[in-house]
This record gives structure tokens, C-alpha cells and sequence, in this order.
């Protein structure tokens, strides 16, 4: 059966599914994050093994990725809760969303060196 | 007077210039098949035209079998809404100008209500949800002989939300309404909150604790279909997000 | 009147006909049609604001937390365990730590408890989806707790 | 089929059908069935006002809104039930306040009034505010009312059910009402209501002209049903033509947008209703201002290259004012013409807008089957009916008064009708009228399409039975009807299913227009007098010793099975005010 089209939702819409794709993402890292972090009770040398393989430059980019989603996702969170307890929130919510990603670009460019900087160097030697 | 543009309306008007489109329709029929089926109809029509006589020229001349529903056609009785090209929209108030007649206008049910045949769907929950909010006006004690008074300032206090006509195009266009229809969705928060925020209403806080079920306002994530897709122009997620401030004042 | 109520269920191979009308297609889950009672709890209220409260707070800590893994002073070219040892010998750190993990746990559990009621379509399916979560939730708490509170700096 | 027993049973749930259902649902166990879901019915679409002598901001009684009401009707009106109507407007109107409508405020908190056409101070000596208003959706308002408080004294409706036919019986020589039979459109059932009250509410029938204010769905069906069954159908040459809708479109713009100081141009840019009605100028009342509109398009002062239209214009309001008090409007006119009206006047026609005839009912909205006996258990209210109270001409603002003020009347009488009567006996096979049209139309395999005949109905009504009638063009429509009707026979469906086939319920209410307009012609050709709604250039006077008399209209059926229309005359119940020549 063809399925209906998909529904052309307009700003709104979009940042809502980027900002609970960025949640989900977030909390599925904080998982693995916190249970990787629970090797410094186990063992040091496990846990700087671990630690050391997030120096590799594919898990930088990963790192980036993860940047990210929660830099979209704490900005976004904050215009949401603009729109909620704002009275005009509603009315500049396009406004405040293009400011988040904005924002968001500056900030991304921003985290380029430092976090990609020591996979370019491992890469490209420095 | 600016007769420019005027003559300009009026010179367009004249020119007649009948455009060929196509319209994509999802059509199902229970009586001929399980399928939901995509039909293309191609047709002259005036771009100034709406899409609902679109789908009149289709229905009269090509093709009595579709069906859709409509009365009024000029936007206020809320029998039409429907997803065109991908948004929901009421056909009468869609003129084919503005929706790029270039390429095919997919025209569709609305979403997350049972499709009972082709672009008609079943409203009984969304009159439901809407009954469900209690709307109507709630008073206690003696009636005044006169009317009840009420300043200017109180009235303008809602009227953005008395402005609804229940059409069901904000609540089929939200995304917590698709996948779960217990959402109370948009419409009957709208309706709610004409109540709640009238002054000679006294029922605000049962209607309050209605929409405070987990169903309730609570669901609405701010996605903003709802009032991009609302025909009679009213602020809908400002609607509800003045409800969710009213539920937490009411509380604290 | 809902024309559900009469269609019947059979989807024979038998052509469809007007006296034999193929199912409707009915959305994932339709609206019941009990009029809910009111729930005379707050709890989703107290969630969703605690989304905003523990969102204002994470900005914070996350950002802060992200600043100074990834970079201040060379990112995580510095991670290791004598970094986090160094970091979580004072008090400060630890309570920044153990806050940050319980609000971003907490507000991120409650977060996939919405998404799970918005898309599991079975009754079932909501109930075990939300179970995992919940130990999920709970355990990664409880660890993260522990190892905070239990570091020894001088493991080796 | 199905059989259902009610005590009372309302057709239609607009404006008279709610008010109607919201008295009788508190005395008897009340149904109503509805073509459309209730908050669809064209009630909706009113937009100006509701008239009520309130005085709530400036000196009136119900009294001049009488005389007002009488004049505008141009003395056809039944003096007694206008009386009532002006009398108890009052109580409409705070009753409505009381439910919760939102009418606009004064700065004291009292409900607004504005100035409407025809309503004047002290027998015609300045226009007066008289019409409580919600912006521009005054009526909009008092469906969704309505509707509100249907929900919560708990209405039993049957939504989306067409009421084909209405069952009369013979009880002891006297036709009696026995109940309906309805069309179910989601699933093609046929069911019989059996009631001991049936109240008619199923509004207008302007979709028998093509340029029209009307919604798609106002088809006279029950004008037609009880018409069929031997009834007679009161006044019908007179329907009323609202002066600005917009150009070619028929969408209405309110006459509140000249009640809040718009003005008629022509192409020269002169207010030219100062030549018709020096006093009220564009306030006068619609068929004179529908009539000078037409005079000055025949007459070469027409806007556009073909000279076919006027301007409303409102330019010089300003844009708050529009904002606030005309917001829906001003949104047609950008919505459908792409015209700011903050800037640019709009182009408007007369526009087909309300029946002024319909079943005749007494004041306690009780059906009558001639001059004067009542049919018991039968009841009609609001556009379908004619009590009448807007005589040859209906003043803007007092339709949705009638149809509160006659809507509770009828819904009142009815379910006390209900409580201390029987139910007439069925006939036999109640439905077969009903099953045999259906099942004719289901198996037809004629050449007809019935969006062809419609289409030639709206052309030949609007050519011919418009603004201006003379006999030559009257009589070409009568034709071209019974041509139509003819070819009616014809029809045939594309769609032979059971579920939502509006394509077979499209031809049922062609078949009911076509009825409506022969019945229309046939009175408008009769009448040899211009009157009110009804203008006919080749006698352009009233005459009040021939037609000073409602037209009573009764279908025939000869012995070898041929229609014809019977028309009948009944006086006009005259109180206090003598007829005068009408001027505004
Ligand atoms: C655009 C416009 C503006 C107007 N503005 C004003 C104004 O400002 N002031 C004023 O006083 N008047 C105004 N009027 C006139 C007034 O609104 C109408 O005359 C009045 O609302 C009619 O109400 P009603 O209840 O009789 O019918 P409607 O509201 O038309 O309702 C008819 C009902 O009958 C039902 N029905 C019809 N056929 C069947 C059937 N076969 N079986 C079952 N149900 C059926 C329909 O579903 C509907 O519910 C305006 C009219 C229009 C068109
Ligand atoms: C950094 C600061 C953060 C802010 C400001 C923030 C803000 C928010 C807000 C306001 C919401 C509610 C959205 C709504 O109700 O529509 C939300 C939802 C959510 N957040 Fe966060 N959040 C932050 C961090 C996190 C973290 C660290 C996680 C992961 C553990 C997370 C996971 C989620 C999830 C899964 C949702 C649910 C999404 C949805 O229902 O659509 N958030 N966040
Ligand atoms: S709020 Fe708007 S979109 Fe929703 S039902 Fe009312 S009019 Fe339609
Ligand atoms: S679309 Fe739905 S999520 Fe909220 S803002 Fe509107 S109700
Ligand atoms: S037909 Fe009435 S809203 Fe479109």
C-alpha cells in the first residue's frame, strides 16, 4: 500500500525531531560514557586503554558528532523553554530557532580545532 | 485608492488564463479494495481557483466516485481539511496559485483519524476529545436578570480561541496525535481554553484537571504544526502553553 | 456515528464488494472512548517541568563539563586516569559530577519514557520498553554514584 | 433498515435546530438528525449581527423594531409574529450571553450593538445600533454556542443523516406527521425515525442560483420532503439578494462593513446609493440596495473591464477599526481576490443570500396544510420555514434572531406536543418513497450527469429569476425547468456504492432544487407586483389591493400521475401599522 506522503512540517516540526533524535543520541552515549568511566574503579590501566582508543581519530569525529547533538539539544532545550514560559515565545519561536542554529554553527566551527585538531595531527602529523 | 493593483485583480481575472494541473489523490475504497491507491486526475482550472473546486471539477465532470466533504466553501464551517501537498489545509481557502501548480498537487486525508473512504475520515474521536474538555460555559449561583458584564479588555482575553471552527486541522497535524491518538490534541486544548480564560466562567478548574491527565497538555511538544496548519489563524501552541502556565500557577 | 462500528473484520480473499466492505484503515492507535477520569496526580506536570528546571541546570554542567574534557588544555589528548584522579580529589568536581550524572539520567530516562509511550503501538511492547529503561536508568545511576563516591586515587 | 422510536425528532442542527434541541432534549427524549456535523451548518457563515431593542447604547424599543421589521418586509409581514419577534429578541438575545456567548463589549461590560440595514430610531428617522455582534462572526458564534451547550444538556445527534421524507398519515381525516426517514451516509442505510414531534431545521435553498452566499450543502430538503408530501410551501418568489458578495465569487461581506461606515462606489468613485435612499443611503435596506447596485451596472456605471461589478469601499476606515470589528472579512477579500482592503476598495455583485418563503408555520412554529389548519406533530423553524416574519423582504440581523427566537418556540411546542400525545400509527412500508428513489438512482443508466443539469438550473435562475424579473424571463425559466425536470429522469450516479456516496446524495438534492426553483418560478410569475424582494420590471409598483397576500403553493398530482403547482392565497395578519410606501 502507498504510504501517505510525509508530512511537510515547517520549523517547528524539524527542530522537535532534532531535538529528541539529539536527546535520544545523548542518552544512549551517557550510557556506554558512564559505564566506561566505572573502569577507573576497575583498573587504571583498562580504563587508559579505553580512554586511549577515544583518541583515535574516527572516535574524534564521533566526539564532533556528539558535540554536536548536545550543543543543538541545549540550545533547542532553552528555546523550548522560551516558548513555554515567555508569553511572546510562541510568536518569535522561528526567530529563536534560527538564533539556536546560529549559534550553533558559531559554536560548531568553534569546536573544530580543538576537537578535531588532535585527530588532524594524528592524521596528517603535526 | 490604489486603482493599480486593482486593475491588475481585475485584468488577471479577465485573461481567464486556464492552467493544465494534476491532481494526485490517495483514494481508497472499502467497497473495491483494501488498498489505499495514489489516482492522478489532470484538469484545466483558473489558478485563482481553490483546490476544493478542483476536486468539484473532478468529482462532476471526471469522476463521481470521489469523495470528500465540504459545505460552505469559504472557510468557516471546517468540513474540508485535508493534506495538500503534504500540509493540512482546508481545500476551500487553498488557491491553486499558491501552492506551485507546476507539479502535481497530492491532495490526502488527514492523518491519525480511521480513513473511512478516500479523503473522509472518521471525526467521532475528535468530537469526542472535544466534549471530553467540558465546553461549555460553567457558572454557579443565580442567574442575572441581564447579561453578565465583562470588559472589553476580558473579552479580547480569548477571542483568538473562539475563533476555532473544529475543522481538525491543527490536531491531525501533530505528531504526538499520529502515532498516539490518546493525545487530546490541540483542537480540544484550543476550545478549553476559550473557557478557561473567560471571566464569567467558573469551570476553569475542572477542565484544568482534565487536561492535566497524562494525555493532557502535558503531551504537546511544541512542534508548531498546529498552528502553521490552522486555517482561522489562531495561536495555537500559545493557546495550550498558556494552559500548561495556568495548571502550574493553579498548582503552586 | 462512526462508521466503524459496522464494518466487518474479514479480510477473505473474496472480491470486496458493497455488501462486503474491505477494513478501514485505521490509524496506529485509535482514541478510546472512555472520557478519562481526571488523574488527581500532578506526576506529569512535576515531569515536564522538571525537563525545564534540570535542562537550565545541564546547560551548565554539560557545557562545562564538554569545555573542559575537550578544550581546555588539549583536549582529550589529556584524558586519562591521572586526569580524572587529579580532578576528583576535590569535592567541588565530585558534587559537579555526581549532579550532572543524576539530572542528565533522570532527564534523559523521563525523555525516552515520552518517546516510548509516543511510538510503541502495543500495550505490551510499552510496558517491557519502559521496564529496560528504568533498570537501565537506575543501574547506570547507582554505578556512576559508586564510582564517584568510591574513587581511590590510589588504585595502583 | 432500521426503525428508531423517539418522542420528538429535529431535523438539522443549525441555529433554529440546536435552540430547538436544547428545549426539547429537557422535556423529551429528543433526536436530531443532521446532514452535517452540527458545527458545519451555514448558521456559521453569518457574520453581522443579531437584532435585539437592548438599548444598550442608544435609545430603542421593541416596538420601532417592529415597524422596522414590517417596513423592511414591505407589509407582507405577519404583524403578529413580528411583534413576537422583536419582543422576544430581547430574551434571545441575553439568553444566548447566558450560555456564553462572546458578544462584543461596550465600555461598561454591557453587549455591543451596531447599525444594520433597515433598523432605524423612532419609525425610520435615523439608523439605530441594534445588532449585537462578535466581530464578524456573530453567527459563527451562536453555532458553536449553540452547539456548546447541546454537548452539555447532552443531544442526542445523528450526524451526517439526510432526512429524504417525511412520513404524514391520515388519522381520522386529519393529515398528521408520524415521523422521517433518513439516509445514513456513512453506510447507505435507510432508517425510520418513528416520532410523535417532528421539527423541521434544515435551513435554506440558494443553491439553485449560481453566484450564492449559500453553502453547497443548503438544498431545501425539507421544504422539499414536506412539499412533496401534499404541504404547501409559503411565499417562495421571494428570496432575498445581499447587495455585497464578493464579485463573481457569491462569498458574503457582511452589510455590518457598511454598518461600520463602508460605502458603495461605481466605476466613477460616486456613493451613488445617495440617489437611492437619501436618509440611509448604503444602509437602506438589501433589495433596494441589491436593485440600485443592478441599475448602476445597467446603466454603464459599472467597475471593470466589463462593467459587471461595484466597490465596497473601505479604505477610509481605519485599519484598527477593520481589524477589530471586520477581521473575516477583510480576510476573504485577501484571501480570494488578493485585495488589501486597508487599501484597495473590493469589488462586490448581489449576491443570492436567504428564502424569505418556506413551509408556513404559525407563531408557535406549528406547520399549517392550508390557510389555517395545523398538521399535528409537525413543526418548522428558522430559513426553511416562513412564519413570516420577514414578509417580502427579511432586514439583515433578524434571521438569526428568528431563528432563536422561533427555534426555542418550536422545540418548546414540540416536546410539549410529544408529552401528552401518541405516536401516529406507521404506514406500511414507511421508506418505500425513499428506497425506491434510491435504488432508482443506484441502477439508473441514463445520460444525465447531474452537475450538467444543476449548472443549467443556476444559469437560468440567475439569468432570469434575479434582482429584476419580467414575465418574458420568468417564464423562460419555468421552461427550462420543467426541461430539467424532464431530464432529471435521466440521471444516472457514477458511484453505486453504499459508503459516503455523495455522488447519489448529490442527485437527491438536485432533485429537491429542482422541485424548489419550479415552485419559485411558478409563485414569482404569478405575482404581477413588485414587492420587497421580488421585483418585476414590467410592473414595477406594489399593489396592495391585489397581493397585498402570501402565496400559498401546493403540488398537484393528476390522476394520470402529472405534476402541476397549485398556488393559493392567504391574508396577511395586520395589527398596528397600515401599509405605506417604503423609503429609506
Ligand atoms: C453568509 C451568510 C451570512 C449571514 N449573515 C446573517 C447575519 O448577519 N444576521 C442574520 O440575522 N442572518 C444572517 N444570515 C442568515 C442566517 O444565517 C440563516 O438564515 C440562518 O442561520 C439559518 O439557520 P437555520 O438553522 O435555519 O439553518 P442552517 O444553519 O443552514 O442549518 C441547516 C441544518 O439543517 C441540516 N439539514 C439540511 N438538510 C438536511 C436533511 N435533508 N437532513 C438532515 N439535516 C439536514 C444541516 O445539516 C444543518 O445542520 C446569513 C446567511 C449567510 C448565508
Ligand atoms: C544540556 C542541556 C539540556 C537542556 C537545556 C535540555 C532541555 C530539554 C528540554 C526542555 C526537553 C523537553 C522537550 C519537550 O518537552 O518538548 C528535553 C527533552 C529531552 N532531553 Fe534534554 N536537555 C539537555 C540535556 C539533555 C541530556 C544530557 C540528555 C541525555 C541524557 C537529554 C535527553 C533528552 C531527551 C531524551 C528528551 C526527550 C525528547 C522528546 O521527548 O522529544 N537532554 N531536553
Ligand atoms: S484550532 Fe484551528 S485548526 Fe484546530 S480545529 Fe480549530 S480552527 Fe481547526
Ligand atoms: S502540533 Fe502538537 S505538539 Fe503541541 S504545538 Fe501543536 S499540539
Ligand atoms: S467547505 Fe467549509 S471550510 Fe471548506
Amino acid at each position: 500500500m502507498p504510504a501517505g506522503t510525509l508530512y511537510r512540517g515547517r520549523e517547528g516540526m524539524w527542530s522537535w525531531v532534532a531535538h529528541r533524535v539529539s536527546g535520544v543520541l545523548i542518552f544512549f552515549f551517557l550510557f556506554v560514557h558512564v559505564l566506561d568511566t566505572a573502569l577507573v574503579r576497575v583498573s587504571p590501566e583498562d580504563y587508559d586503554k579505553v580512554v586511549n582508543t577515544y583518541k583515535h581519530p574516527i572516535v574524534s569525529l564521533l566526539e564532533y558528532g556528539l558535540v554536536a547533538a548536545v550543543l543543538f539539544h541545549a540550545l533547542n532545550g532553552l528555546r523550548v523553554i522560551a516558548v513555554d514560559f515567555w508569553s511572546k515565545g510562541p510568536k518569535y519561536q522561528k526567530q529563536m530557532l534560527w538564533t539556536v542554529v546560529g549559534i550553533w554553527v558559531v559554536l560548531m566551527i568553534g569546536a573544530i580545532y580543538p576537537v578535531l585538531g588532535h585527530a588532524a595531527r594524528v592524521l596528517f602529523g603535526s | 485608492m490604489s486603482t493599480a493593483t486593482l486593475d491588475k485583480v481585475e485584468a488577471e481575472a479577465q485573461a481567464s488564463p486556464y492552467i493544465t494541473v494534476t491532481f494526485r489523490i490517495r483514494r481508497f475504497n472499502p467497497e473495491i479494495s483494501d488498498e489505499a491507491t495514489w489516482q492522478d486526475f489532470e484538469l484545466e482550472i483558473d489558478p485563482k481557483e481553490r483546490v476544493l473546486d478542483g476536486l468539484h471539477k473532478i468529482k462532476w465532470d471526471m469522476d463521481g466516485t470521489l469523495t470528500f466533504r465540504r459545505s460552505c466553501a469559504h472557510g468557516i464551517c471546517g468540513s474540508d481539511a485535508m493534506r495538500i501537498n503534504g500540509r493540512n489545509r482546508l481545500a476551500c481557502k487553498t488557491l491553486i496559485k499558491d501552492i506551485n501548480p507546476d507539479k502535481p498537487i497530492t491532495v490526502e486525508p488527514i492523518k491519525g483519524l480511521t480513513v473511512l473512504k478516500d479523503l473522509v475520515v472518521d471525526m467521532d474521536p475528535f468530537f469526542q476529545a472535544y466534549r471530553d474538555v467540558m465546553p461549555f460555559l460553567i457558572t454557579k449561583g443565580n442567574e442575572p436578570t441581564r447579561e453578565r458584564l465583562q470588559s472589553a479588555e476580558d473579552r479580547a482575553r480569548f477571542d483568538d480561541t473562539t475563533k476555532c471552527i473544529l475543522c481538525a486541522a491543527c490536531t491531525s497535524s501533530c505528531p504526538v496525535f499520529w502515532n498516539d491518538g490518546q493525545y487530546f490534541g490541540p483542537a480540544a486544548i484550543v476550545n478549553a481554553h476559550r473557557f478557561i480564560f473567560d471571566s464569567r466562567d467558573e469551570g476553569g478548574e475542572q477542565r484544568l484537571e482534565v487536561l492535566n491527565d497524562k494525555d493532557g497538555v502535558w503531551r504537546c511538544r511544541t512542534t508548531f504544526n498546529c498552528t502553521d496548519a490552522c486555517p482561522r489563524g489562531i495561536e495555537v501552541t500559545k493557546a495550550i502553553q498558556e494552559v500548561k502556565r495556568a495548571l502550574i500557577t493553579r498548582r503552586f | 456515528m462512526s462508521a466503524t462500528d459496522h464494518v466487518e473484520l474479514s479480510s477473505s480473499s473474496a472480491a470486496y464488494g458493497p455488501d462486503n466492505p474491505a477494513p478501514v484503515i485505521e490509524p496506529p492507535r485509535a482514541r478510546t472512548k472512555r472520557t478519562p477520569r481526571s488523574t488527581r496526580t500532578n506526576f506529569e506536570m512535576y515531569g515536564w517541568l522538571f525537563m525545564r528546571l534540570s535542562g537550565i541546570v545541564l546547560v551548565v554542567l554539560v557545557i562545562g563539563h564538554l569545555l573542559i574534557q575537550l578544550v581546555l588544555d588539549g583536549g582529550v589528548t589529556k584524558v586519562g586516569f591521572a586526569f580524572v584522579a587529579g580532578r576528583w580529589a576535590s569535592p567541588f568536581w565530585q558534587t559537579w559530577d555526581l549532579i550532572m550524572l543524576w539530572l542528565a539520567m533522570l532527564h534523559g530516562g523521563n525523555g525516552l519514557r515520552t518517546v516510548i509511550n509516543d511510538y510503541a503501538e502495543r500495550d505490551n511492547t510499552r510496558f517491557w520498553l519502559k521496564m529496560v529503561l528504568y533498570t537501565a536508568t537506575a543501574f547506570t545511576i547507582i554505578l556512576g554514584t559508586l564510582v564517584i563516591f568510591t574513587f581511590d586515587p590510589n588504585i595502583r | 433498515m432500521q426503525i428508531h422510536k423517539y418522542d420528538t425528532v429535529i431535523v438539522g442542527a443549525g441555529g433554529a435546530g440546536m435552540r430547538a434541541a436544547i428545549e426539547a432534549t429537557k422535556r423529551s427524549r429528543t433526536a436530531v438528525l443532521t446532514k452535517l456535523y452540527p458545527t458545519r451548518s451555514h448558521t456559521g457563515a453569518a457574520q453581522g449581527g443579531m437584532a435585539a431593542a437592548l438599548a444598550n447604547v442608544e435609545d430603542d424599543n421593541w416596538e420601532w423594531h417592529t415597524f422596522d421589521t414590517i417596513k423592511g418586509g414591505d407589509y407582507l409581514v405577519d404583524q403578529d409574529a413580528a411583534e413576537i419577534l422583536a419582543k422576544e429578541a430581547i430574551d434571545a438575545v441575553l439568553d444566548l450571553e447566558k450560555m456564553g456567548l462572546p458578544f462584543n463589549r461596550t465600555p461598561e461590560g454591557r453587549i455591543d450593538q451596531r447599525r444594520f440595514g433597515g433598523h432605524s430610531r423612532n419609525h425610520g428617522e435615523a439608523p439605530v445600533r441594534r445588532a449585537c455582534y462578535a466581530a464578524d462572526r456573530t453567527g459563527h458564534m451562536i453555532l458553536q454556542t449553540l452547539y456548546q451547550n447541546c454537548v452539555k444538556e447532552g443531544v442526542e445527534f445523528f450526524n451526517e443523516f439526510y432526512v429524504l421524507d417525511q412520513i404524514l398519515v391520515e388519522e381520522d381525516g386529519v393529515k398528521k406527521s408520524a415521523g422521517v426517514v433518513a439516509y445514513e451516509l456513512a453506510t447507505g442505510e435507510i432508517h425510520v425515525f418513528q416520532a410523535k414531534a417532528v421539527v423541521y431545521a434544515s435551513g435554506g435553498t440558494g443553491k439553485f442560483f449560481k453566484v450564492t452566499s449559500n453553502a453547497h450543502t443548503l438544498t431545501g430538503d425539507g421544504q422539499a420532503a414536506v412539499y412533496r408530501r401534499g404541504l404547501p410551501l409559503e411565499d417562495m418568489e421571494f428570496f432575498q439578494f445581499h447587495p455585497t458578495g464578493i464579485w463573481r465569487m457569491g462569498i458574503l461581506l457582511t452589510e455590518g462593513a457598511r454598518g461600520e461606515g463602508g460605502i458603495l462606489r461605481n466605476k466613477d468613485g460616486e456613493r451613488f446609493m445617495e440617489k437611492y435612499a437619501p436618509v440611509m443611503k448604503d444602509l437602506a435596506s438589501r433589495d433596494v440596495v441589491s436593485r440600485a447596485i443592478y441599475t448602476e451596472i445597467r446603466e454603464g456605471r459599472g467597475c471593470g473591464p466589463e462593467g459587471d461589478h461595484v466597490y465596497l469601499d473601505l479604505t477610509h476606515l481605519p485599519p484598527e477599526q477593520l481589524d477589530a470589528k471586520l477581521p473575516d472579512i477583510t480576510e476573504f477579500a485577501r484571501t480570494y481576490l488578493g485585495i488589501e482592503p486597508y487599501t484597495d476598495p473590493i469589488p462586490i455583485q448581489p449576491t443570492a443570500h436567504y428564502a424569505m418563503g418556506g413551509i408556513p408555520t404559525n407563531v408557535e412554529g406549528e406547520v399549517l396544510s392550508d390557510n389555517t389548519t395545523v398538521v399535528p406533530g409537525l413543526y418548522a423553524a428558522g430559513e426553511v420555514a416562513c412564519v413570516s416574519v420577514h414578509g417580502a423582504n427579511r432586514l439583515g440581523t433578524n434571521s438569526l434572531l428568528d431563528i432563536n427566537v422561533f427555534g426555542r418556540r418550536a422545540g418548546i411546542a414540540a416536546a410539549e406536543y410529544s408529552a401528552d400525545h401518541d405516536y401516529a400509527e406507521l404506514p406500511e412500508a414507511p421508506a418505500q418513497f425513499v428506497v425506491d428513489q434510491v435504488e432508482r438512482l443506484r441502477a439508473s443508466t441514463g445520460n444525465e450527469r447531474v452537475a450538467q443539469l444543476r449548472k443549467e438550473l443556476q444559469e437560468t435562475m440567475d439569468a432570469n429569476v434575479m434582482v429584476f424579473r419580467t414575465e418574458q424571463t420568468i417564464k423562460t425559466a419555468v421552461e427550462k425547468i420543467g426541461e430539467l425536470r424532464a431530464r432529471y429522469r435521466n440521471v444516472s450516479v457514477q458511484d453505486k456504492g453504499k459508503r459516503f456516496n455523495t455522488d447519489l446524495l448529490e442527485a437527491i438534492e438536485l432533485g429537491n432544487l429542482l422541485d424548489l426553483a419550479e415552485v419559485m418560478a411558478v409563485s414569482a410569475l404569478a405575482r404581477k407586483e413588485s414587492r420587497g424582494g421580488h421585483y418585476r420590471e414590467d410592473y414595477p409598483n406594489r399593489d396592495d389591493v391585489n397581493f397585498m397576500r402570501h402565496t400559498m403553493a401546493y403540488r398537484e398530482v393528476g390522476a394520470d400521475g402529472a405534476e402541476s403547482i397549485r398556488l393559493d392565497y392567504k391574508p396577511v395578519v395586520q395589527t398596528r401599522y397600515q401599509p405605506m410606501e417604503r423609503k429609506y
